[in-house]
């Protein structure tokens, strides 16, 4: 077990490893969120005291375990990063960042749309969105902390201490929001509690087991793609990338360039995401 | 040596004062050779250097040799303790307590004056300051101890920054490029240095693009071109 | 252990003397935190009573600002010239020195805050047996702001214009601090008790000051490597 | 379904399909310029 661990760790075996399970992790996760999706908006009856509203749940939980798994899932990996200065963990750390913060914002949209039809109000100062909202500026400061480095390793390790310094500050919080709110409207609290963690019956479960289940095969598959990314660039110079990389997609990435329609046209995804794609000048000498 | 007695000659002449060069030894424990053996160490991702194997006598001086980015300066901070190694082992190297590093920078505050800025590098390092005065006068710029050193010549912060040598006595010297910005007399004056310190059994790990003198003893060069 | 802290002593006075040298800039937070207090007040109507119930957060949030103004700067300047190296060096725990640092930048930038506080809170209508309460809690929430902020400057020391990353990286951090400083003057305000937020506030302070200085240093470190 | 709740639901749906879909395209779309990178830099070298 751990030395397969260990030879997981070095960036040729684990492209390789990655390869052979992206695929089939992203297959799975994108049936069971078509079928969790489908038995949630179709198939789970309407909650006899919110409605159809509440079939928001199966958007918004997964989203919001999502965003807490991974920052934490960060969290370790930072730490493994820093101790064993092990280079597959600080990719992971970068690689997490973004996913994170895409499933937060949606975890804090979907929020904020199934509450207004609960509450009467898009947002509430309660602790789980408010650490939620912490949250996602804790992934956004790990973004550009990761792109205010010239330097993809400064960065990384960078980021590494960034994130092992706010998965303690996360919990701290909650618990002062919670606290915060208790003084003073300790009503809103116990109801809000209550919408949150309902009775829930059998036909309403499993379909947001599935989706739960479904988003997180999801996540492992694009992260392993991402991490996939960030080695390549990273070791761009070794002898493996030459031989594992280049070798078999060659063919299809020459038909790409002469009649592309891609992201590269789009002007939008451009200026967004434009440094994090074409960052390879990274580290150039 | 007679290499050494004929370099003590000369310096009678330019009347350099004379505990300069006074033997003092090193104890031994803190003189064991410095051994480097399958060394690879990077900046970021690149690797700078790698299978570098070497090893440092006591009262050398190892002359350490490359174009610009062959990673002088990273072998340097690696000896000295600042970088960590991606692979192989150094062994038999100096404590913090027994080597000097003297960065391409001076460490010097432009807000502080040199005796200021040198009291406060012997308080960090736990060492008296009485050689302070004396150490500045032998490399010239007592006269400038009091004044700001963002108002000092480069030339003058680099003789500063290396009065600490004298000031505080170590058998590990680690110089980056001391040589830079610093004029004939000064050029003179760091050879002397360097002699003195090798002459007690010292030894010195200096990188620079420009030759250094022959008539240092010990002298060697490691070129990391190759 | 002694000679840990005479380099600790040495680096503290070390900041002082530093500032000294520079007087207009060690008052400029002082200063930026009085203006930023006072111009609340000229965006309200004159004698709103809402004046007093904003008036724990105005300081807080004034403070929170103030402190961060220049912590960018905090360790440019000794990684330029070199002198941290000889900190990294030298034979003394690193984290140690770095911590001695930030007590000094907050004797220098969050003490004079402090001070000045009473006087910002009276002249926004606050309740005079609030201040105390505010004080109290100044005096443990700037610690935590002071050493986060030194924490996010050391992240982004090597990296030349992250200027406007720093608020984002230090505010997360910040929240239960200014939910608690400002709570425990709005507890004081109506009469509630005021020892659950302090205690929390110093919790956190705690906490800060013992673990903040060893993520600084090793940022420090890697941003050095 | 109850229409008053139609919008809520069916855009925090289209929502989550959208932040599917980014995060499936943009690693992809990362993976293309780099491969395209990395082979002018092979080209030259050769």
């Amino acid at each position: 077990m751990w030395t397969w661990f260990h030879r997981l760790a070095s960036p040729p075996s684990f492209y390789r490893f990655a390869d052979r399970l992206a695929p089939w992790l992203l297959g799975l996760g994108l049936l069971l969120l078509a079928v969790g999706c489908y038995g949630g908006l179709f198939i789970a009856p309407a909650d006899y005291q919110q409605g159809d509203a509440f079939r928001v749940i199966y958007v918004h939980v997964p989203a919001a375990a999502l965003s807490l798994f991974v920052y934490v899932l960060m969290a370790v990996a930072g730490a493994i990063a820093l101790v064993w200065r092990m280079k597959l963990a600080e990719c992971a750390v970068v690689a997490a960042a973004p996913i994170g913060a895409s499933f937060t914002a949606l975890a804090l949209v979907t929020g904020m749309l199934w509450g207004k039809p609960t509450w009467g109000a898009y947002w509430v100062w309660d602790a789980r969105l408010t650490s939620e909202l912490v949250l996602l500026f804790l992934y956004l400061g790990v973004i550009g902390l990761n792109q205010a480095y010239s330097d993809a390793r400064t960065a990384a390790r960078a980021c590494a201490w960034l994130a092992l310094v706010g998965v303690v500050n996360v919990p701290i919080v909650h618990y002062s929001v919670q606290w915060w709110n208790s003084l003073h409207q300790g009503s809103t609290i116990l109801s809000l509690e209550a919408v949150r963690d309902p009775k829930i019956s059998s036909s309403m479960l499993w379909p947001l087991l599935l989706t739960l289940s479904g988003s997180f095969a999801f996540f492992f598959a694009v992260w392993l793609r991402r991490l996939q990314n960030e080695v390549v660039a990273r070791e761009r110079g070794a002898n493996w990338v030459r031989d594992c990389v280049l070798q078999a997609p060659l063919a299809a990435v020459s038909n790409e360039q002469s009649g592309m329609t891609g992201p590269e046209l789009d002007p939008s995804m451009q200026s967004r995401q434009g440094r994090q794609r074409h960052g390879e000048p990274r580290g150039a000498d | 040596m007679a290499n050494e007695g004929r370099y003590c000659k000369s310096q009678e002449r330019r009347r350099v004062p004379h505990r300069l060069h006074c033997a003092r030894n090193f104890p031994a424990l803190a003189m064991s050779p410095l051994s480097v053996s399958d060394l690879a160490v990077s900046r970021g991702d690149r690797t700078v250097f790698s299978g570098l194997s070497f090893r440092v006598e006591p009262g050398e001086i190892l002359h350490v040799q490359g174009r610009n980015g062959a990673g002088k300066t990273t072998l340097l901070e690696t000896l000295g303790g600042l970088r960590v190694q991606i692979a192989g082992t150094i062994a038999g190297g100096p404590g913090a307590s027994e080597r000097h590093w003297l960065g391409h920078r001076s460490a010097l505050n432009a807000a502080l004056t040199p005796l200021e800025n040198l009291r406060f590098w012997c308080a960090l390092n736990g060492a008296g300051d009485s050689e302070l005065l004396p150490a500045l006068d032998q490399l010239g710029v007592k006269a400038q101890r009091n004044r700001l050193c963002g108002t000092l010549s480069t030339g003058q912060r680099r003789r500063v920054a290396l009065s600490r040598l004298l000031a505080v006595k170590r058998p590990w010297w680690f110089l980056d490029e001391p040589l830079a910005g610093i004029d004939a007399a000064g050029l003179q004056l760091i050879t002397q240095l360097l002699a003195a310190h090798a002459g007690e059994g010292g030894t010195a790990v200096v990188t620079s693009h420009q030759a250094l003198p022959d008539s240092l003893p010990r002298l060697r060069a490691l070129a990391l071109d190759a | 252990m002694n000679a840990m802290l005479d380099a600790a002593w040495a680096v503290f006075v070390r900041e002082l003397r530093l500032a000294l040298r520079r007087p207009a800039e060690a008052t400029q937070p002082l200063v930026f935190y009085c203006v930023l207090a006072l111009l609340f007040p000229l965006g309200l109507a004159a004698q709103d009573v809402g004046l007093r119930a904003f008036a724990p957060a105005i300081v807080w949030v004034s403070a929170l600002l103030a402190a961060l103004l220049g912590i960018e700067r905090l360790f440019r300047a000794d990684v330029d010239d070199g002198t941290l190296e000889q900190w990294l060096l030298a034979d003394v725990p690193f984290p140690m020195l770095v911590g001695a640092k930030l007590a000094a930048q907050w004797l220098l930038i969050a003490a004079p805050l402090i001070v000045a506080a009473p006087l910002i809170a009276l002249a926004l209508n606050l309740q005079p047996q609030a201040i105390g309460v505010l004080l109290l809690g100044l005096l443990f929430g700037t610690p935590v702001l002071v050493f986060s902020g030194g924490f996010a400057a050391a992240l982004t020391v090597g990296a030349p214009r992250a200027g406007l990353l720093i608020p984002i990286l230090v505010l997360p951090m910040m929240c239960p601090a200014l939910i608690f400083g400002a709570g425990a003057v709005r507890a004081a305000q109506v009469g509630l008790s005021v020892e659950g937020p302090l205690y929390f506030l110093a919790a956190m302070m705690v906490l800060s000051l013992t673990l903040l200085p060893w993520a600084a240093a090793g940022a420090l470190r890697n941003a050095l490597e | 379904m109850n229409e008053k709740y139609e919008l809520y639901v069916w855009s925090s749906y289209g929502l989550g399909a959208a932040v599917l879909l980014w995060n499936l395209l943009l690693p992809l779309w990362r993976r293309r310029a780099l491969l395209r990178s990395l082979n002018e830099a092979r080209d030259e070298g050769e």
